[in-house]
């Protein structure tokens, strides 16, 4: 079985274009580290993408905004592989084709994703929560004798602060608050070590303290971590957001800073139907 | 032995009675008058051979005997326990209304404990039809003249040849003259004169007839010795030729009564499934007791039959409404009564509707005994529809399958059109959001489920017409019924429908080849596999629903 | 489903220490007690209570898959029967001379359907060894290839349940046709000894009976274990919440497939302790409702615990036993009631209940 | 602490209780004699087995009506093995030594039977068994007072073959043991008799085969060649309405195609549609409509006895019939219940059957019966239209198959053993 899994993902790492560097390594050497060109997505006949084309660089704090479908989440649904784009091409980093890699791939490549409505594992802990996003060997038999050592423990632990559950820890997530549950998922990213977060509304259902410290946090993963953020609340954006790529039935409509972006005709047409 | 001297006996008396009553129809009543009795006095008697020599007797009669032959034929021959007279009675469903077999004069109704049945056995039907066709043989309808034709065809003895060629003589009618005339040339294949072979062979090789393909195959033959029946290499080659034509039509036929099989068994799957469709795959519960909502079905179908039991076929036609009635209003009970609880857990759904199963197959072994039940089959569905010697296909079958696609548009109708068909896929579609758009969701859980339950009960009414209405009737379809709904794509009438007919034809050519067990398996397998590539059956649902 | 509840592994100790009570005490008392003394359990009992802890095993393999994977397998009775057959044919490669027909090779069966010699897929059976392995691997073989199918194509949910159902009714036919060479209807019955002893012994009742215990003991240690490991979260995690274990970068299919594949591997070995006991192994063990029936056992018992499993295959089949002979003309009618007020009022089954009473006497 | 081992303390009280519940019924009075009835009541045999049921309660109401046997009263243990191979098993464990009945009457299908053998036999119990089988079997404790192969199937094969001039032979079956060893037998037969290879047709079908179409098609063009052509049928209960139905459709009626049935009773009829079966034989070694007086008696007190004028009696009821009164004459001769005794009293025993004769239980532990054939009448009834003229003996071991032909039953002294190989001299397979 274990082995059957190794064959598979090397077939993806082998079937990548080109010339290809070691696992996880990737070419970032010219900016940007996400690549998504001419990108098309249908679902019968409604166009969920057209023809976008997004690129988003190494360390960035990006920021997706659009009316509703914009096809902000299926943009992310592209990149993490659970839909396959019809035309065009998603590239991680100069060489790693993303459309011949499938979810688990993906995500141990480095990219993770924070879904819309969080999703964390009620059963279980936080502290377990946290465990099982923690960037391991994820095969099947490396799991089942899997045992935490020392600083993988403190890793976790120094995470749960970071998310300011220290006093939860021991909790099912089943009972967390939906903006601790938010936070847990967040955490949950982190736990993967990422090189790329996807970042799907994320202060949806937290108080004004609880949004403060969450655009605290993304500010401070900038730079170590490529981030890419949808959200609504335009004020959160403004207070994290050097740029915002502005999103319109299916494809980019206009890039830039906050303020450029709101003055756009355009974007005023499109949010208030003009 | 005895019985074949006696049947030639019989013939040559039938041929001589016939040449004369076809000559001319004399006063035979009056002299007719002691022999029938004297026949109808060995009928009576108990052994069978009495009753051979009694019937030889009547058919030397001729015409006049027709109809206590007829009787005797259809079991409607009796004698009363009383004073031994031979009686016609019609059966009136307390007993009978009777009426003197030798004047025909009415006797009015009689207990059935009252009369005696006149027995027959194979044997003597055989030779009383064939009796019966040679008398028929100068019948005013054409129809019946045919049948008499075709089933004096076979015998090949002189005395039905003369009876034919007199009646050729006189038939006007050109269908009838044909089957007789198949019947001399099918004679003229064994005649001594090449040429005449040749001709009846060129003649007959255009007629669908099995006849011919059975003569045809014995001159293509060789015997125990090894050298061919028909000697003459020619003539063989001529018949090699006819039997290659007939043979292509035949495997056309062939192949179309196969398809029709598949059909027919799609139709019943189908009929089966569409109910669960709708319960299971508009509204996700995983009902066990489906099987036993059709049961009902089948058992109000014999429920009816016993309130009307000379109205057959209206009491079937009755069914239909009524069976409808009972299992959805059993429907709704189950809805409102347990599966409410289980919404969100289709699991549990399960658990409680086997459970709900158990009790209704019990209940009905309780109330029914758990013995089968006879549902009769009325006379419109019975027998079948010969298209000719090669293809026939049985109404039962051909009436299931109008019936299946009828309630398949239906349901469609209701689905698409009415106000609760738009709510149920509402509801379907997104539970909360209905609910929040003011739709009774309860009340539409409750109809849905009843409508896809009264489904099953219509189900029940078709099966009732083609196999056992007992307890294990909802059992023996419930897996299949599953099968069918996933392979087609939960949620999906269409697929329901290609699903069963696919499934159905899939089986019907496989079973020559592999059998009946070997059929099932390859389609299970077939199925499975399938499932791996279209892991939502044939019509998946699309978008984002789907998904979660 | 509540994994760490109150009161949890108190009612897990209490089924163990049962579990042990019954895998020593009753052999003892059936064998070493005299007949008429109280404490004696007759050979029936000890059977019977063979034959539940065996079915006590076989809900608890299914438990790992549905309470804890959230695979509703309605197709497991099948590596049941798989495992019985493989015990059934070792078994009646043991009659030997000893058949009707006095044939060395070939079973009775095969004689009087006049097959001249032993089909393939029979020969090795003779040796205890290689029984025991295909007790396991066939089971597992075949899960293996269904899962690896099924699950890297992710089929889920109702599509997995049904064709799951497919797979077993497909071997149910299979199984059933003379021509496979496995005694179609009738099945393998009729056998003799088991490693020599005979097989009708009250000893080697009471052995079986001890096996069953230990085997299920163990088992149930082991799977307490593998739901704690990592792997038993993940699991776990894969149940709620599929599609974010995928993002986390687990190969989801490949944990399903593990767990299935185990969680065959131990209906097999309940197939196998089971069929000594009862005498008889045919094709109705792959009938779909028969792997329904284990289904229900363990929703009765309460999924996702693993001792519910017990709990519920024991007292579902007890009750059918006494049932059948208290009330034969119409004990359906109240089995299936207890599944519907079950389902309906004890949505986590009897332990379920048990959890909340212990959790009352706390507060 | 405590309150854990208290825990435990009150758990072990409850386990005890359950095991002792279970192990309950060893103690009970003996004042009665128990007599197991071992009928599926549920499930798919329930059909056929309900029936048996009651006969036997009806024939030991009667039996205590006289008297009871050795001055104590009969009781009847009723069980439901609800249709399920592995419970017949455990149920007939539970009768001998839960309740510790004195005989057992039950089983209908084989595999039932061969799931209960080796209970029998190791607890040495008694299993009187009243279906007709494959034959192949002749066991110490269990007595067959149903059909061998040659008290049904060879007769009416001759019955076809010497007064229907039947040419052609469809050997159609439920696929299981009892259809497969009596069609092997027939083919043998068959041919023994000159029938070419090409003249016989064998089909299989799985139990409750529903949809016959292609098969009776495939019937339908096998009789199509001019020569008589017959089905003989050893298909099962279930299955039996369809394909009748489907004959009738297809227009293959009992004058073209006459089907003679093995397991087609009174009862079956009883719900079928008889229209389109009129005309179709059966075999067996009793019909409702045999016109004797013992036979009126006997009807009359069952449809008494089920308050129902309309209740129809059939063959296994009749081997339950003779079964049970042969077991009360051996008791009766041997002054005991015990077992062994009986076993041995048991042979030779004579009991008037039904039909007229006097039904013998003879030293394999088969009984002798008359073979009778009956046309289906549109009443549901069976007319006899051919009988043996004097009683057949029950053949466990077929003469047909060659593996069984040199090996015979007899359990009386020397040879008593239930497959004795007449050439080797051995006595094979016996664990007791």
């Amino acid at each position: 079985m274990t082995s059957f899994a190794e064959n598979s993902f090397g077939e993806d790492e082998k079937s990548s274009s080109g010339i290809l560097l070691a696992e996880g390594q990737l070419d970032t050497r010219h900016g940007p580290i996400l690549y998504l060109e001419n990108v098309s997505v249908s679902f019968d006949g409604f166009k969920a993408l057209n023809e976008l084309s997004l690129y988003i660089d190494a360390g960035e704090l990006r920021c997706l905004i659009g009316p509703n479908g914009a096809g902000k989440t299926t943009l992310m649904d592209v990149i993490t592989g659970k839909t396959r784009p019809d035309t065009g091409s998603v590239f991680f980093g100069q060489t790693i084709d993303l459309l011949k890699m499938d979810e688990p791939a993906i995500a141990q490549a480095g990219i993770c994703r924070k879904f819309q409505k969080p999703s964390v594992f009620d059963a279980l802990t936080v502290f377990e929560n946290l465990e099982l996003a923690l960037k391991a060997d994820k095969r099947t038999w490396p799991t089942l004798f899997n045992r935490l050592n020392g600083e993988q423990r403190d890793r976790i632990n120094q995470i749960i602060e970071t998310i300011g559950l220290g006093a939860h820890h021991q909790l099912r997530a089943g009972i967390l608050s939906h903006g601790q549950k938010q936070w847990l998922e967040i955490g949950m990213l982190l736990m993967q070590e990422p090189k790329v977060m996807l970042v799907d509304e994320p202060i949806a259902g937290m108080t004004h303290q609880e949004i403060e410290r969450t655009a605290e946090l993304l500010l401070s993963l900038q730079g170590q971590h490529s981030i890419v953020v949808v959200e609504h609340d335009m004020e959160f954006v403004r207070s994290i957001a050097s740029k915002v790529t502005v999103l319109h039935e299916g494809s980019v409509l206009t890039e830039g800073t906050m303020d450029e972006v709101q003055n756009d005709p355009r974007v005023i047409q499109v949010y208030l139907g003009g | 032995m005895k019985a074949n001297s006696i049947k030639g006996y019989c013939r040559l008396a039938a041929f001589l009675m016939l040449l004369f009553s076809l000559a001319s129809y004399g006063d035979q009543e009056v002299s007719t008058q002691q022999p029938l009795l004297d026949a109808l006095n060995n009928l009576k008697q108990g052994s069978m051979s009495e009753r051979e020599q009694a019937i030889t007797q009547l058919a030397g009669i001729g015409q006049s005997s027709l109809g206590i032959l007829q009787a005797l034929l259809d079991g409607k021959l009796f004698t009363l326990k009383s004073d031994a007279k031979l009686v016609i009675g019609i059966d009136n469903n307390q007993g009978y209304d009777i009426s003197d077999a030798v004047s025909g004069t009415a006797l009015g109704a009689i207990e059935r404990a009252d009369v005696n049945k006149i027995n027959l056995t194979n044997k003597l039907r055989v030779s009383l039809r064939k009796i019966i066709g040679e008398l028929e043989l100068s019948a005013d309808d054409p129809l019946i003249r045919l049948a008499a034709v075709k089933a004096m065809g076979n015998e090949d003895d002189d005395a039905v040849l003369a009876l034919l060629q007199a009646r050729a003589g006189v038939e006007k009618d050109a269908t009838v003259l044909k089957a007789i005339n198949v019947v001399f040339l099918l004679k003229e294949m064994n005649s001594s004169d090449k040429a005449v072979r040749i001709k009846a062979i060129e003649a007959l090789k255009e007629q669908n007839n099995l006849d011919v393909v059975n003569r045809l195959n014995v001159m293509v033959e060789k015997d125990e010795g090894g050298n061919y029946l028909e000697t003459d290499v020619e003539v063989r080659n001529i018949a090699k030729a006819a039997l290659i034509k007939i043979n292509s039509r035949l495997q056309l036929y062939s192949t179309i009564e196969t398809v029709f099989f598949g059909l027919s068994l799609g139709a019943v799957l189908v009929l089966a499934a569409i109910g669960l469709a709708i319960t299971f795959g508009v509204m996700g519960v995983i009902n066990m007791a489906h099987g036993e909502l059709m049961m009902l079905g089948a058992y109000t179908t014999y429920v009816m039959q016993q309130l009307m039991p000379n109205h057959l076929g209206v009491s079937v036609l009755l069914s239909i409404p009524a069976a409808f009635m009972i299992s959805a209003l059993v429907g709704i009970a189950i809805e409102r009564g347990i599966i409410r609880f289980l919404y969100g857990r289709p699991l549990e759904t399960l658990l409680a509707t086997f459970g709900v199963s158990l009790i209704l197959q019990q209940s009905v072994r309780s109330i029914f005994s758990p013995l089968n039940r006879s549902v009769a089959t009325p006379e419109w569905m019975s027998g079948s529809w010969q298209i000719n010697d090669f293809l026939s296909l049985t109404w039962n079958r051909f009436y299931i399958l109008v019936f299946c696609l009828m309630v398949f548009v239906l349901l469609l109708q209701i689905l698409k059109r009415t106000r609760l068909g738009l709510e149920v896929r509402a509801v379907a579609q997104n539970r909360n959001m209905a609910r929040a758009m003011g739709i009774p969701t309860a009340k539409v859980d409750a109809l849905t489920f009843g409508l896809g339950s009264g489904i099953a009960g219509v189900a029940g009414v078709a099966l009732s017409q083609i196999t056992n209405v007992g307890p294990n009737l909802g059992q023996a379809y419930i897996v299949d019924s599953f099968m069918v709904v996933v392979f087609g794509g939960v949620g999906n009438l269409w697929g329901t429908l290609v699903a069963g007919f696919v499934l159905g034809i899939a089986n019907k050519f496989l079973e020559p080849f592999a059998g009946a067990v070997l059929a099932k398996i390859l389609v299970l397998v077939f199925i499975i596999l399938f499932i791996q590539k279209r892991p939502r059956g044939l019509f998946p649902q699309k978008g984002r629903a789907a998904d979660s | 489903m509540k994994l760490t509840g109150l009161g949890h592994d108190k009612t897990a100790t209490m089924v163990l220490v049962a579990l042990a009570a019954v895998t020593f005490i009753i052999p003892f008392c059936n064998l070493a007690l005299p007949a008429d003394s109280p404490m004696h359990f007759s050979a029936y009992t000890v059977s019977l209570l063979g034959k539940y802890l065996t079915f006590a095993l076989l809900g608890l393999s299914l438990d790992l898959v549905w309470g804890y994977c959230g695979i509703l397998a309605l197709g497991h009775g099948a590596f049941f029967a798989l495992g019985g057959y493989a015990m059934g044919m070792y078994l009646m490669r043991q009659i030997g001379t000893r058949g009707v027909y006095g044939d060395p090779l070939l079973p009775d069966f095969m004689v009087f359907l006049n097959w001249k010699e032993l089909p393939w897929y029979w020969l090795g059976f003779d040796h205890f060894w290689f029984a025991l392995l295909m007790v396991v691997l066939v089971p597992g073989v075949l899960a293996f290839v269904f899962g690896w199918l099924a699950f890297r194509s992710r089929v889920t949910g109702v599509y997995l349940s049904i064709i799951t159902q497919a797979l077993t009714y497909a071997l149910l036919l299979a199984f059933f046709r003379n021509e496979m060479g496995f005694g179609g209807n009738n099945g393998l019955t009729d056998f003799k000894e088991l490693l020599g002893f005979n097989i009708q012994s009250e000893a080697v009742r009471a052995m079986l009976l001890m096996m069953s215990g230990i085997t299920l003991m163990t088992a149930f240690l082991v799977c307490r274990w593998l739901v704690n490991t990592k792997l038993g979260r993940v699991v776990t995690a894969i149940r709620d919440q599929e599609s974010r274990v995928r993002f986390l970068g687990y190969r989801v299919e490949m944990f399903k497939l593990w767990i299935f594949v185990f969680a065959a591997m131990l209906a097999g070995v309940a197939g196998a302790l089971y069929v000594p006991q009862v005498g008889i192994i045919n094709p109705s063990e792959f009938s779909p409702l028969n792997s329904l029936e284990i289904v229900i056992w363990v929703a009765m018992g309460g999924r996702g615990t693993l001792y519910g499993a017990i709990i519920g295959a024991v007292l579902v089949n007890y009750s059918k036993t006494v049932l059948t002979g208290l009330m034969p003309e119409i004990w359906l009618f109240s089995l299936g009631a207890v599944f519907v007020i079950v389902t309906v009022l004890l949505p986590d089954g009897i332990v379920g209940l048990l959890r909340r009473r212990l959790q009352e006497q706390h507060s | 602490m405590n309150r854990i081992s208290e825990k435990l303390r009150k758990l072990s009280i409850v386990g005890a209780v359950a095991l002792l519940t279970v192990a309950s019924g060893t103690v009970r009075a003996e004042d009665t004699i128990k007599v197991g009835v071992l009928h599926s009541l549920s499930g798919t045999m329930a059909i056929s087995e309900t029936t048996l049921k009651d006969t036997m309660l009806m024939l030991i109401d009667e039996q205590n009506k006289k008297g009871g046997l050795l001055g104590k009263k009969l009781e009847a243990v009723v069980v439901d093995p609800a249709s399920n191979w592995p419970l017949f098993a455990e149920k007939a464990r539970e009768l001998l030594t839960k309740d510790k009945v004195a005989a057992i009457f039950g089983c209908w299908t084989s595999v039932s039977r061969k799931s209960v053998l080796p209970v029998i036999e190791e607890l040495n119990g008694l299993l009187f068994y009243p279906v007709q089988y494959e034959g192949e079997e002749s066991s110490k404790n269990v007595f067959y007072t149903g059909a061998a192969p040659n008290q049904q199937a060879i007769p009416a094969v001759d019955y076809l073959m010497n007064d229907l001039k039947v040419k052609r032979w469809v050997l159609a079956g439920t696929d299981y043991v009892y259809p497969r060893t009596t069609n092997k037998i027939l083919e043998a037969y068959l041919k023994s008799k000159g029938v070419a290879k090409k003249d016989i047709m064998i089909n299989y079908t799985p139990f409750g085969h529903s949809d016959w179409q292609s098969i009776v098609a495939d019937v339908k063009k096998f009789g199509s060649t001019g020569k008589k052509t017959a089905v003989v049928s050893t298909i099962n209960g279930d299955a039996n309405i369809p394909f009748y139905k489907e004959l009738g459709n297809q227009g293959i009626s009992a004058e073209k195609i006459p089907v003679i049935a093995f397991s087609v009773g009174e009862e079956e009829l009883s719900g079928m549609d008889t229209k389109p079966l009129v005309g179709h034989l059966a075999a067996w070694n009793y019909f409702m409509s045999i016109d004797s007086t013992k036979n009126a008696a006997f009807i009359k007190q069952w449809q008494e006895y089920t308050k129902n004028p309309k209740r129809v009696s059939n063959d296994p009821m009749e081997a339950h019939y003779i079964g049970f009164n042969m077991w009360v004459k051996a008791v009766e001769k041997a002054g005991t219940t015990d077992p062994a005794a009986v076993q041995k009293a048991i042979i030779g025993v004579e009991f008037p059957n039904l039909t007229g004769g006097t039904s013998k239980m003879l030293v394999n532990h088969h009984i002798s019966k008359p073979v009778l054939i009956g046309e289906i009448q549109d009443d549901g009834q069976l007319m006899t239209v051919w009988q043996t003229n004097k009683l057949v003996d029950g053949d466990a071991w077929s003469d047909f198959l060659p593996e069984s032909k040199p090996i015979i039953a007899d359990w009386t002294p020397p040879i008593s053993c239930g497959n004795y190989n007449t050439k080797t001299k051995k006595c094979s397979g016996q664990t007791y």
